[in-house]
C-alpha cells in the first residue's frame, strides 16, 4: 500500500475547506493542528468550549497564563476582536448552530453519520467533555483520523460498534487515505491519495465507498 | 474580518416578505430608530418588505419607530409582552380592526424563549402562566411537586439590534438598559443587523467586557448620532415627515 | 366607615416589611411608590425586569438619561453597586427565586392566593409584561391594593372573576384598610385599622377573614 | 449592605454533611484552591462535612484543590464532564474501587442544566446526547421533525467560586477563561461562596462590566494571591503538605 499522509498532513487537508471568517471548534488534541495550517489570506475565528473567542497560538514556554486556556487546558494567546465568556453562552454557540465548522477526532464513524470517539467501553474512567454537543449545532461537522485503526481494522464502518457521541451527525471524514462524505447515509468518496487504487481503499473500509462523480487526487505537501 | 457596512440601506437589505424580525429595545431604550426607518423607506420604495412578523417587548410609541413600521403597513403579526404603552394608538387601532395579528407572551417567557432559540433549546418548561388563559393550548407538566408550561424556542430571520460600540468583529457592548433584549435577539436570528454608535477595530474592545460576542452578529453600521425614540415623542415627530 | 388609607400610606406600610439587603422588584405604576418609604437604616436593592439592579429616584426633570429607565418607562437613576444584564439574566432573577420580594398591584386576590392583576377581560388590548413572572420566583409576593373596587365592591374574593396572572402566589396583602396573609388557602387577619370593627372589615371583604391570632393596629404615619 | 467576610474559614462554614456543593472552575482556571482547601481544612479538624456531592467539570489534578477534596474522603459523588484528565489518579483510584459515584453529564448540558437551576427551568430539550448511552432512561421528544433529550435542572446549596473583583454587593467580574461555569454556579446555589483577588466598594466596578450581579452572590472573601493549580500540580504539591 502506499504511504499514507501523516496527522499534520490530514489537518492541512481539512483546514483548506475553512472559508474566510468561518468560526471554527477544534477537538481536543490531534484537531488543534487543524490552527496551523489555515490557508494564507484566509482569517478563522476558532472557539474554545471553555469561554474563548478568537485565541491564537501557545506562548513561548515560560510565559503561559493558566487562566487562558484552551478546552484541552492548554495556553492560548488571544487575537484582537476576541471574547470571553461563560460556559453556558459558550455552549449556546455550539448548541445553537452558531459555529460554521466542528473537526473532531474519531474512534469509528459509520456510514450514516454516526460517530463514536468519546468511549472505548465500558472499562476504565468514561469522561465526555463537550464532544456529545459539539456534533449537534456545528453547521458541518467534519472527523480527521487515520485511515484504520492501529491493529490495521477499519475505522469506517457500516454501524459503530462503540457508544456513540452523536447519531447521524458527520458530514465529511479526513482520513489519511481519502476525503469521503456522507450524503443519504452512504459514504461518498471524493478524494483519495492518487498512489491508492480505489480497490485497496475500499479493502480497508468498513462499508461500500459510493463513486458519485469524479474523484479528485489528494494531494497534500510535505510537511 | 470585517462586518461593517457602508449604509442603513445596505444593513436592511436582506429582509424579505414574510420573515419574522426581532427588534430590541425596552419601550425607547435600545430601539433601533433607524434601522427601523430604512426598512420603512425601503417598503415605501419599493413595496417590500412586507406580511412581516415583529417580536419586540412592545407595540411601538407614538407615530416613529415600530409604531411607524406598523402604521406604515408592513407587519402582519406582532409577538410582543406588553402592547399597552403611553400612546400605542396605532397598533390598538388596527388590532381592534382586525387587520393585525397579537401573540402575547410573558415578558421572562419572551426573553426566554429568544435565548433558547439563539442556545439551540427547542422547547423548555416554566412555571409562567401555568394556570391562566396565556398557557391554554400549551403541554404541561409537573416537576417536584409544581406545575410547569411547556414553552417554545422563537427564532427570527433578522435582527434589528442597537448596540453602543461594536468593532469589525461584530462584538458589542450596549449603553444602560439599552442592553434589554439586544443581546438574545442577535442570538436567535439567521441574520443580526446591528445598528452602533460607533464601529472600532478589533481588539479595541476590552475581551472582558464584550457582552455580544461576534458570532452572533452579522452585520454593523455606525449610526453616530442616534435618536432616542423618547425624544421624538416627546417632540411629537411622525416618521416619515419631520424627524 | 372609618377614613381609608391612602395610597402612599399603604405603600409606607408595605416598604416596613422590606428587611435590609432586601432584593426587592416593585410592580408598574403605584408599587412602585414603596420605595420612598424604605425604613432608615434598611438599605433595599430593587430590581426592575428591563436590566438594572439597585437604580433609584428619578432624576429632576431634564436631566433625564433615556436609555435609564425602569419597567414602567420612567427614567430612574444609578446608586453605588447598580448593574445592567440582558433580559434573559434579569428574569432569571425574577424566575430562579432570587427576589426575595415582589410588591404587585391587583384587580382582584381570592384566598387561595391566585392574583388577577393583567386583564380587565376580553375588551380592549391585551397585555400582560412581566407580572406573570414576578408572581413565581419571588420569595414572597406581596400585593398592595385599595380594599375594594372603586365601584365598592370586594377585592379580596373567594375566587377571582378576572383572568389570572398567577395561582396560588400571594401570600400578604396590604390593603387601605387591612393586612391579611394568605395562609392554607384562607385570609388571615393579621393587621386593621384601629377605627373599624371586624364586622366592618368584613363586610367589604368577598371572603371571609380568619382570626387565627391576635390582630394589630394598622398604624400608619400622615404622608 | 456588606457581603464581606473576614476568612475563608468562615466563608466555607455553612456547608454540611450531604449538602451539593458546585465549584467552579475548567481545569485550574477558575478552581477556587484556597476555599476547597479551607474546606478540606474544616473536614480534617472535624469530620465535617462529609458525604458531599460535588458538581465541577472536572474531577481534579494532582493533589491539590478538587483532587485533595476527593483524596480526603468528603465526596461521595460527582457530577462532571470530563473526570479523566492530565493525573486525576485521585479520582480514578476511588472510582475504580467503586468508593465515589459519578454522574457524567455532556459539558454543554451540563452548564445548561446549572443555568437552567438559575433562572428557574425546570427542564428543557437538547439536541446533545440523543441517542447515546447518557441518555439512557431520559425522556425524548420530538421538534420540528427533530428528536432531542429531556434534561434537569441542576442546583446547589453551595458554590463556591473564584472571581477576580468583587464589591460589597457581590457583584463580580471574572478574569479571562477563568470565568467558565463560576457565574452559572454563583446563580444556581443557595449560598454562593466567593473568592475575589480584590474587594472594592459597591461603585467601584463599572454597572456595564459587572458578569455576575451581587443579587446572585451570598459571601465574598479576599484573597489576594491566589493559588492557581497548574502551578501547584507543576510543583508536585500535595494538600495539606507542602503548598
Amino acid at each position: 500500500m502506499t504511504t499514507k499522509l501523516t496527522n499534520n498532513q490530514i489537518a492541512w487537508r481539512a483546514a483548506q475547506d475553512i472559508h474566510d471568517g468561518a468560526y471554527v471548534n477544534l477537538g481536543i488534541g490531534f484537531p488543534e493542528k487543524v490552527a496551523q495550517y489555515q490557508p494564507r489570506g484566509r482569517e478563522a475565528i476558532f472557539h474554545t468550549e471553555n469561554g474563548i473567542l478568537n485565541f491564537g497560538e501557545a506562548p513561548p514556554a515560560g510565559q503561559e497564563d493558566w487562566d487562558l486556556i484552551n478546552a484541552g487546558k492548554r495556553a492560548v494567546t488571544l487575537k484582537p476582536g476576541a471574547s470571553f465568556f461563560h460556559h453556558a453562552d459558550s455552549f449556546a454557540m455550539v448548541r445553537g448552530g452558531h459555529l460554521d465548522v466542528a473537526i473532531l477526532g474519531a474512534y469509528e464513524v459509520a456510514e450514516n453519520g454516526d460517530l463514536a470517539n468519546w468511549s472505548t467501553g465500558p472499562k476504565g474512567i468514561p469522561a465526555v467533555g463537550g464532544a456529545m454537543d459539539l456534533v449537534h449545532g456545528a453547521k458541518r461537522v467534519a472527523v480527521i483520523t487515520d485511515h484504520v485503526t492501529k491493529d490495521g481494522k477499519p475505522k469506517l464502518l457500516k454501524r459503530c460498534s462503540l457508544p456513540l457521541t452523536g447519531v447521524g451527525c458527520v458530514t465529511r471524514v479526513y482520513t489519511s487515505l481519502a476525503v469521503v462524505d456522507i450524503e443519504g447515509g452512504r459514504f461518498v468518496l471524493k478524494e483519495k491519495l492518487p498512489t491508492l487504487s480505489l480497490d485497496e481503499l475500499q479493502a480497508v473500509t468498513g462499508a461500500e465507498l459510493l463513486v458519485a462523480g469524479p474523484v479528485a487526487d489528494l494531494i497534500v505537501p510535505e510537511l | 474580518m470585517d462586518k461593517s457596512v457602508a449604509d442603513l440601506a445596505t444593513a436592511v437589505a436582506g429582509i424579505e416578505d414574510g420573515m419574522t424580525v426581532m427588534i430590541g429595545g425596552f419601550g425607547g431604550a435600545g430601539a433601533p430608530i433607524e434601522l427601523i426607518h430604512a426598512l420603512i423607506d425601503r417598503y415605501r420604495a419599493s413595496g417590500h418588505p412586507k406580511d412581516l412578523t415583529i417580536v419586540n417587548n412592545n407595540a411601538g410609541n407614538g407615530h416613529v419607530g415600530l409604531a411607524a413600521l406598523i402604521e406604515t403597513g408592513m407587519v402582519r403579526k406582532l409577538i410582543c409582552s406588553f402592547p399597552r404603552s403611553a400612546d400605542p394608538v396605532v397598533f390598538t387601532d388596527l388590532y381592534l380592526a382586525g387587520k393585525i395579528e397579537l401573540e402575547l407572551v410573558p415578558q421572562g417567557t419572551l426573553a426566554e424563549r429568544i435565548r433558547a432559540g439563539g442556545a439551540g433549546i427547542p422547547a423548555f418548561y416554566t412555571p409562567s402562566s401555568y394556570g391562566t388563559d396565556l398557557a391554554k393550548g400549551k403541554p404541561v407538566a409537573e416537576f417536584d411537586g409544581r406545575s410547569y408550561v411547556q414553552e417554545r424556542w422563537l427564532k427570527a430571520d433578522v435582527a434589528l439590534v442597537k448596540a453602543e460600540t461594536a468593532d469589525t468583529h461584530g462584538n458589542l457592548t450596549f449603553r444602560a438598559a439599552a442592553r434589554n433584549f439586544n443581546p438574545l435577539m442577535c442570538m436567535a436570528s439567521k441574520e443580526a443587523v446591528v445598528q452602533a454608535t460607533r464601529i472600532v477595530p478589533a481588539g479595541v474592545i476590552d475581551p472582558e467586557n464584550v457582552v455580544t460576542p461576534g458570532i452572533f452578529v452579522q452585520k454593523v453600521v455606525e449610526v453616530a448620532h442616534p435618536q432616542q425614540e423618547e425624544d421624538l415623542n416627546r417632540a411629537n415627530a411622525v416618521y416619515p415627515g419631520a424627524v
